[in-house]
């Protein structure tokens, strides 16, 4: 709405909310070689769904740790808060991610799969 | 010409802008300046003003629309960086370090005062203190350092003379040396333009 | 370090405190000292250097200097503290700023490097009040008083940089009205006065001193005016700059602005921790406030025997 | 319609897909005048998009949401080609609508369209970098075709809906949008915590810019209120919980107690006479007292006695037989609960006075003769603490000289202040200060500016006025710092930035002109309804042009200032609409669904319980199937289809419809699933 410029190598993913996120897609993402995962979910307490960005935030802490296992860079899966008034903040948090997983390069772990 | 021509006839009429000061202090970082509404908080905190043709926000404004005179006016000089200005600015604009930044473009542009450069050339990249005891000059103070009982000089670069190297060494690497030499340059030029001037 | 000490920091001299104005220098060491914090040298140490001078004239030297000399307290692996706002201002922006922008460091780290050091970070810059007021903490000062004095009656003067930049100074934002220094004052027993434009400028700092002395005057002679309107007795500061300006400062307000000032001031000039010394009933030697060789033309410029006068009746 | 078309409509039949055959897709993408078209190329989309898999048709037009845009989707429909409709254009939430009656209208189910943003998740933030911003819409339209080769026709579902409002908040806002609704016929429940509506409104001496006088077009509206037998009037009330969806919210209200018995009271107010704690008046601001017991201010409607428990000392007095005869002190009262039933909500929470404590160079709390804007309309008020005789506090004299600042914590980009322009500071100003030069005409008045912002039907008339018949000095100049002079007077830093010089000025009282801000407890209402706030704390409406009174939550509307700073007429007008978009809801008697629930498979359900534990709404229970055993099963009526459940189900035995794994997955894999 705010039309604030953010990076362009981004792609939204609509769901109704970050509650509906199964890490499966995450996974599933990271296997296709998405170089990052974002999760945006409102701010607490201010969900739409009452509480399920809080339920999402359980599952990914947990999720993070897998990754790890896995040895994919915890750091290419970001989970925020940014609520839809919040353009600046969106495209500020967006910013940053992308150079955090520049940083990290490609995503090439599971290239034989694809 | 009548008397009064050049009495009341001004013909100052105010023709165009321009960025290149402005430029400079975005490319420095600080953009906001960009965002000043002109409420004059600033000039109004500013206790220089009050006594002096300082005007913090004219000042600003001045080198936003590119009245580049701003740079050799002795008001800039004035600012005691008390810091109100920018505590209170509501675009949070950096004030104080505008006017900081804006005196730094006037060195470069050679707009320095003799005694501003004497500090800087002659005592601060000479001894490695602004205000140094070392010297004939200063003997009563490191006499007053006895009196208290304390050694003739402080365990500073005035005890060290590797460190004033050390200091002089990163100053002439990080460019100081040169805007200095610089700003001497262009100071001697001016004064001999001037002087031309007044010949004729 | 010692054992011996709760607290350690690296005294971070500056040039006024050492080289015009030694009684204060004399003063905080004697004082850290009694109170359980040991101040160890910076060797080498430069000019800050001053804020509102070299860092107009050119930003990166300000920053690179900085620096260095921040490098030094990290060698030892101790906090800088300085007893100059000049220096606090420049020391804790810099850190502020090398805190904050990684690309920045790596910048002044490169330069650093030709004189083989390196800066790392971490250690945050203090000032002696700070170090009182946050360190310490006014219960810990406050059972060293052995003596108050309820009939002094004490101008306080902050000076800017020790409160601003709020967002790079310790006290959660405030620079309006800030008290941590008429606090640490009032442990003495003393009155701090209220006077008009008790937050303003001493006149002397950004390079105003040296552009032209007759405007910082000007500054001088508006806060002395106000000083004396509330009769207070003597001026505590905590600023060797501040210090300079108000001391030096009176005879030249006395000499440029004899016509609009009425009386000549002399309102004697203390720094803090010769007030606190003071009342911990410390040696007056220790503090700078006995010179034992007769100088001229050398500070302080306006006599302190008036404040001497009165601490003497309260200590008997 | 004529009768024939209508006919022809009757036994036009739905194109039937069962989600089975061999997807064709439609793709159209959107020049949106030069909203796309301007930065990336829209026939290179188009002939891209045609390579894709199953797209049967790739087309571009303008504006596809023209008549002529849908007509050329239609016929697409209607003609065979197509079973899958992708428009490549804005934000669903701007069009989706119109698009799937597109589908409908042709024949097709609506379910079966997907809508790529590529304006706002592309052309629009991306438009300093075109090729970024092509390959990203590029993107957008292969994730939206692989999710619509997944769609499956999806039935909607009707629910019917409660022909009542709940309204929180009994400001002018409030009191305005329960008239309206009430007047066409609906239940109202209008929930004010305070022992009175009138809200801020009430505190105001006159209204600028006609200068009538505020109570006396206020309280009429308030005994309105009070008789209206469609409303129920709940002060002294709030609202604790809200469950439900729209058409059908459940709210649970609760009572506080009054300690007078409500009913009893006859208002005849011989307790207070009689009651011996005093204490701070919030209607005055703190200018003047009341007693423990007490009602905010005399016109309060209902004009029944309260007793304020935190002050109270419990001496027993009040309910003394001689002093309340009709015995109606209750000291155990107990606060009650009830539950309404109601289709729509409307909140009209109104705003909280800027507290310029913060901003300790002006002096407000340290100086006594700096106040605030409202304060100052107590002083000017008739009915304030001073009968419209205005005088400073430190002497209660008459000021010679007035300064007011403008902006006060409103257009501050610092830490604690308020971005935005607060809209109504500028005006009410200037109404105080002609006030002040009416009852004092030789005083000095001046009005520290930056901006005059007098932008509404006759406001800059009376700012003009302001000056010209009233000698009002406008300074414009944000001022700097104040300090105190001799006799508490006050003097002003600041730049005349007009004249370019720094200036001085004394005067005996400051008046600072506070904005507007949200409630403080904003957040918990909020919450409370499950509706958003926008980055300043105002609710946020669900499109700041073409739906200012809706939210995002359906059946949910806000009005008056709970939406952004806003003068009376603005507040009343929004009141209105709201009731207007709430009254349009529920005339229609019942709403459609999203059908998007979430669905079990009870092949991969093992009945493990977790998502019972994650559904917030109670939608999920397990049952004993006859095949499977224990398993998830969905309360369709209860789901709002959040995907809280299916987002945490291990063996993905969840699913949601519109949201599936498979759509999602193939949105993932971008078609190469
Ligand atoms: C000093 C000043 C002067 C002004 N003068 C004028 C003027 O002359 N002309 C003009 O047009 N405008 C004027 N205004 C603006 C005007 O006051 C507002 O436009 C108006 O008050 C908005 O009404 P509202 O109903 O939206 O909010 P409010 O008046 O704030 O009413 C909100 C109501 O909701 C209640 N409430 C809040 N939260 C809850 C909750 N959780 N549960 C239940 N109840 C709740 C409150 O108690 C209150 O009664 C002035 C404003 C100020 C500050
Ligand atoms: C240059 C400019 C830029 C603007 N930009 C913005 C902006 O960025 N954002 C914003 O919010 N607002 C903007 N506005 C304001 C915005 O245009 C108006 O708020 C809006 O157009 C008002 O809509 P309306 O329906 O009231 O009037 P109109 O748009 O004027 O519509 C009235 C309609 O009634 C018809 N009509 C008139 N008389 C009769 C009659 N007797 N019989 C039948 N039909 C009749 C007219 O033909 C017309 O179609 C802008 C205004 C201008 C001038
Ligand atoms: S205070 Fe800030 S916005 Fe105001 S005039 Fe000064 S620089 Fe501009
Ligand atoms: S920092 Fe300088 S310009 Fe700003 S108020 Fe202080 S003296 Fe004036
Ligand atoms: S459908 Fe959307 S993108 Fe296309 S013209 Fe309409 S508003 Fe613009
Ligand atoms: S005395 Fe009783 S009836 Fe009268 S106002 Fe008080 S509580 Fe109500
Ligand atoms: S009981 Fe409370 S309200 Fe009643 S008279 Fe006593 S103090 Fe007042
Ligand atoms: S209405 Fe006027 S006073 Fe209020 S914030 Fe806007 S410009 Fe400032
Ligand atoms: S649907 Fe999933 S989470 Fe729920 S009971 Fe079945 S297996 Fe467990
Ligand atoms: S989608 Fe799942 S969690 Fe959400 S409401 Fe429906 S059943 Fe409950």
């Amino acid at each position: 709405m705010s039309r604030i410029q953010y990076p362009s190598n981004i792609r939204i993913v609509r769901v109704p909310c970050s509650g509906r996120v199964n890490p499966f897609f995450i996974i599933k993402s990271l296997l296709r070689g998405w170089d990052g995962v974002v999760v945006s979910g409102c701010h607490p307490g201010d969900c739409h769904y009452v509480s399920g960005n809080l339920v999402a935030r359980r599952r990914f802490a947990i999720l993070q740790d897998l990754l790890n296992l896995f040895g994919i860079e915890p750091d290419r899966v970001t989970f925020m808060w940014s609520s839809a008034s919040e353009g600046d903040r969106f495209a500020n948090l967006i910013k940053k991610v992308t150079k955090n997983i520049k940083r990290l390069g490609p995503n090439k772990k599971f290239e034989s799969t694809w | 010409m009548s008397e009064n021509v050049n009495k009341y006839i001004k013909r100052k009429v105010y023709k165009k802008t321009s960025s290149r000061i402005a430029q400079k202090f975005v490319d420095a970082g600080l953009q906001e300046i960009r965002a000043c509404i002109n409420c004059g908080t600033c000039t109004g905190s500013c206790p220089s003003g009050r006594r002096t043709a300082y005007r913090t926000r004219s000042a600003i404004r001045r080198a936003l629309t590119g009245d580049e005179s701003v740079l050799k006016d002795i008001d800039i000089w004035l600012c005691s960086t008390c810091y109100y200005c920018y505590e209170r600015c509501p675009r949070n604009i950096p004030v104080t370090d505008m006017i900081i930044k804006l005196r730094n473009i006037a060195v470069e542009e050679g707009y320095i005062l003799d005694s501003h450069f004497v500090l800087a050339n002659n005592i601060f990249y000479a001894t490695g203190h602004g205000v140094p005891a070392t010297g004939e000059n200063n003997k009563k103070w490191r006499d007053l350092r006895e009196s208290y009982g304390l050694p003739p000089l402080p365990p500073t670069v005035h005890s060290y003379p590797e460190a004033v190297k050390e200091c002089q060494e990163l100053m002439k690497a990080v460019g100081f040396k040169k805007l200095m030499d610089n700003a001497a340059k262009l100071k001697e030029e001016r004064a001999k333009a001037e002087k031309k001037d007044k010949e004729e | 370090m010692s054992e011996d000490y709760k607290w350690h920091y690296g005294f971070f001299l500056g040039c006024v405190i050492p080289n015009r104005y030694p009684m204060i220098e004399a003063s905080i060491r004697s004082v850290f000292d009694h109170l359980g914090a040991e101040m160890l040298d910076l060797p080498g140490a430069s000019c800050c250097p001053a804020p509102g001078v070299f860092r107009a004239f050119h930003i990166p030297t300000w920053l690179v200097i900085a620096a260095r000399n921040i490098s030094i307290a990290e060698e030892i692996g101790v906090n800088p503290i300085t007893g100059c706002n000049g220096c606090y201002g420049t020391l804790r922006d810099a850190w502020y700023e090398l805190e904050h922008e990684y690309e920045l460091k790596k910048e002044v780290n490169e330069y650093l490097a030709k004189i083989g050091r390196t800066y790392k970070g971490n250690l945050e810059p203090k000032h002696v009040v700070q170090a009182l007021y946050l360190d310490m903490g006014l219960d810990h000062l406050k059972d060293y008083i052995k003596f108050t004095f309820s009939d002094l009656k004490i101008a306080v003067h902050y000076g800017c940089h020790i409160v601003k930049p709020s967002d790079k100074r310790p006290w959660d934002g405030e620079y309006e009205v800030p008290r941590f220094l008429d606090e640490i004052v009032e442990l003495t027993g003393a009155k701090s006065v209220d006077y008009k434009d008790k937050y303003m400028c001493c006149g002397a700092g950004g390079a105003v001193r040296t552009a032209v002395k007759e405007v910082a005057a000007d500054f001088t002679r508006e806060k002395l005016m106000n000083i004396r309107e509330v009769g207070a007795d003597i001026i505590i500061n905590c600023c060797p700059f501040c210090h300079l300006q108000l001391d030096l400062g009176q005879v030249e307000v006395n000499n440029f602005y004899a016509d609009i000032i009425g009386e000549p001031f002399n309102i004697p000039v203390i720094y803090i921790t010769q007030l606190l010394g003071v009342a911990f009933g410390m040696d007056p030697n220790l503090l700078g406030l006995i010179k034992n060789h007769e100088l001229t033309g050398v500070s302080p410029f306006i006599s302190i025997d008036p404040f001497l006068n009165i601490i003497k009746n309260q200590l008997i | 319609m004529t009768e024939a078309k209508k006919e022809l409509e009757k036994v036009k039949k739905e194109i039937v897909v069962t989600g089975n055959e061999k997807p064709q897709v439609g793709v159209y993408v959107c020049d949106c005048g030069i909203n796309i078209a301007g930065v990336v190329s829209v026939p290179d989309l188009v002939k891209y998009a045609e390579t894709l898999p199953d797209v049967a048709v790739a087309r571009e037009y303008k504006f596809f949401c023209s008549d002529t845009g849908q007509n050329i989707i239609k016929e697409d429909i209607q003609s065979g080609l197509i079973n899958r409709v992708v428009v490549a254009a804005c934000s669903p939430r701007m069009h989706e609508p119109t698009f799937r009656l597109v589908c409908k209208e042709a024949g097709l189910n609506q379910f079966l369209f997907e809508q790529a943003n590529i304006r706002e998740h592309s052309t629009w933030v991306h438009m300093k970098d075109p090729e970024g911003a092509f390959e990203a819409a590029k993107d957008l339209i292969k994730m939206s075709v692989a999710k619509a080769r997944e769609l499956k026709p999806l039935e909607v579902k009707t629910v019917s809906i409660e022909p009542a409002c709940l309204i929180i908040g009994g400001g002018i806002a409030g009191m305005n949008s329960a008239l309206d609704l009430a007047t066409e016929g609906y239940k109202v429940y209008l929930v004010e915590r305070t022992p009175t509506i009138g809200g801020h409104m009430a505190q105001l001496d006159k209204t600028f810019p006609t200068m009538d006088c505020s109570a006396c077009i206020l309280t009429p509206r308030m005994v309105d209120v009070a008789r209206n037998e469609n409303i129920e009037l709940l002060t002294y009330s709030e609202v604790v919980e809200v469950t439900g969806y729209v058409g059908n919210f459940e709210a649970t209200i609760m009572k506080k107690p009054h300690y007078v018995d409500q009913e009893a009271c006859t208002g005849c107010g011989v307790c207070v006479d009689y009651c011996p704690v005093v204490t701070g008046n919030e209607f005055d601001l703190g200018l003047a007292t009341r007693k423990a017991i007490y009602i905010p201010f005399p016109q309060a409607v209902p004009g029944k006695y309260t007793i304020d428990m935190d002050n109270c000392i419990k001496c027993g007095i009040c309910a003394r037989e001689d002093v309340c005869e009709p015995d109606a002190i209750r000291y155990d009262e107990e606060p009650e609960y009830m539950k309404v039933k109601v289709g729509t909500i409307i909140i009209a929470t109104g705003w909280d006075l800027y507290d310029p404590t913060g901003l300790k160079q002006y002096g407000y709390g340290r100086y006594p003769n700096v106040i605030d804007g409202l304060q100052m309309e107590r002083l000017l008020s008739s009915t304030g603490p001073l009968d419209g005789k205005p005088t400073r506090p430190s002497d209660l004299k008459a000021p010679h000289s007035i300064a007011f600042l403008q902006c006060v914590g409103s257009r501050n980009f610092r830490e604690g202040g308020n971005q935005y322009c607060s809209r109504v500071c500028c005006m009410y100003a200037t109404k105080q200060a002609r006030q002040y030069k009416e009852k004092h005409p030789d005083a000095d008045v001046y009005i520290f500016y930056m901006d005059v912002r007098a932008f509404g039907k006759g406001y800059e008339e009376f700012y003009e006025s302001a000056g010209k018949n009233y000698g009002i000095n406008y300074i414009r100049g944000r001022i700097a710092e104040v300090s105190e002079g001799e006799d508490h007077s006050i003097i002003i830093r600041a730049e005349d930035t007009l004249l370019q010089e720094p200036m001085e000025l004394k005067v005996d009282m400051f008046v600072l002109s506070c904005g507007l801000e949200s409630r403080s407890d904003a957040g918990e209402v909020a919450s409370l309804v499950r509706v958003q706030r926008s980055s300043d704390g105002f609710f946020m409406e669900a499109h700041p042009k073409l739906r200012p009174v809706d939210t995002l939550t359906e059946g949910i509307f806000i009005a008056g200032v709970a939406q952004g700073p806003k003068d009376i007429p603005d507040s009343v007008a929004q009141a209105k609409g709201a009731a207007s978009s709430a009254a349009t809801l529920m005339a229609k008697g019942e709403v459609e669904m999203e059908p998007f629930f979430a669905v079990v498979r009870p092949d991969r359900c093992i009945g493990c319980g977790m998502c019972v534990e994650n559904c917030t709404y109670g939608a999920i229970e397990l049952i004993d199937d006859r095949h499977f055993g224990k398993i998830a099963s969905i309360n369709q009526a209860l789901c709002k289809g959040c995907g809280a459940c299916s987002g945490n189900c291990r063996c993905s035995a969840i699913d949601i419809f519109g949201f599936t794994g498979e759509q999602i997955f193939s949105i993932i894999m971008g078609g190469e699933l």
